[in-house]
């Protein structure tokens, strides 16, 4: 699985995206954050509140307890602020 | 006609509109946004997730065109470094009645800042702040789902 | 700054943008009229009331600045004979938030259609023949009573 | 009393503005519109339907039923078509 971050997650965790292949036990998105936070102090600090963060699955927004399915591509970043 | 465009490069509104006028309407809306220099901001940068954000401007003025009636819709939207006075956003929207031109132009601006993946971050001197998400910018975009 | 300009030359956008611009504002918005070539036609006569025009157009920019926090308002209208694709009537606004250059934008080109005292005749071929004033203008300028 | 006509008022009465110094009963402009009803026949022509008709006193929209009053310019011509 693909993963994006942006923004200042992003910026805490230090790399713009990597490759994981989280356990099947990872089932949602929310679960991924969880799992995430656990893979070094920068993710842990990225994941830290969960209710700050968005998601996109295969490059559309999901809430944060919609379930992976056969994601290739999970981004997670701040609330948009374009415009 | 659909134009969405995101790029490093400074907008140039006079090409914009002279393609949009192109299309025959009888009138035209638009909207540009301008960076502040407010509260010390020295620059700004915009970040995005590119695939994701082409993907998302185009949905928006699809969703428009069906909508209104629309010949042409134009969205382009500056990332990179800017500082103030430079020009972020431009949405131009063409119909042969002005009141369609106006309320999709509208709605276009306020869905793209809810529903496109850019992330703003402000140079203030040595410092640097992400701008946070304002709730009002959420309730401009959620007034167009009533059919307002 | 209001800019009010009733002239037989062709309307410059980009000069008129420019020049909202440097106002600072965060946002712009604007409107063009362009006249459509339907039913025929083949020119467009504009006629005016010289004087009572811009005093007309003067005033909808002071009530649009009293009901609006605005930066900057432009109305400039082309007067004499005009043929399809020109120009015929531009009105922009500058604010530091969007919404208030949008509705004071669509409020301007609204009011402008019933309060400022504009006959248009269209020609077609070699038969001319004025145009009809539209009760959906007069709608569309009434809904701004309501402080919609 | 300078007068001032627009677009087909202009055609039909085949000027653009006259001075008049109408009678002392004509008080509103709906009694100046009748007046000058009578002073030609593009005058008649122009002024046959009331209803079709605008006004302004002094270069300010007037209903037809109001005063002249001390009016030195009175406008005449049909709905305004601008923008």
């Amino acid at each position: 699985m693909d993963l994006l971050y942006f923004a200042w997650v992003r910026e805490r965790i230090g790399m713009g995206q990597e490759q994981v292949e989280p356990p099947a036990e990872v089932r949602s998105v929310a679960d991924l954050i969880g799992w995430l936070a656990t893979r070094s102090p920068g993710h842990a600090e990225a994941m830290r509140a969960p209710e700050r963060l968005r998601a996109a699955i295969d490059q559309k927004f999901v809430p944060l307890d919609a379930p992976l399915g056969a994601a290739r591509e999970v981004a997670l970043f701040p609330p948009v602020t374009g415009g | 006609m659909i134009r969405v465009s995101i790029d490093s490069a400074p907008i140039e509104v006079a090409i914009e509109l002279a393609a949009l006028e192109e299309r025959g309407a009888g009138g035209l809306a638009t909207f540009t946004g301008v960076v502040r220099g407010d509260d010390g901001v020295t620059a700004l940068e915009l970040e995005h997730y590119p695939g994701m954000t082409e993907q998302a401007l185009i949905a928006l003025a699809e969703t428009a065109c069906a909508r209104w009636s629309l010949l042409a819709v134009t969205m382009v939207h500056r990332v990179g470094v800017m500082v103030p006075g430079d020009r972020i956003v431009f949405v131009g929207t063409a119909a042969q009645h002005r009141r369609e031109a106006l309320d999709a132009c509208g709605f276009l601006i306020d869905r793209l800042k809810t529903d496109a993946p850019f992330w703003k971050r402000e140079q203030l001197g040595d410092a640097a702040r992400w701008v946070d998400a304002r709730a009002r910018d959420v309730d401009a975009a959620t007034r167009w789902e009533a059919g307002q």
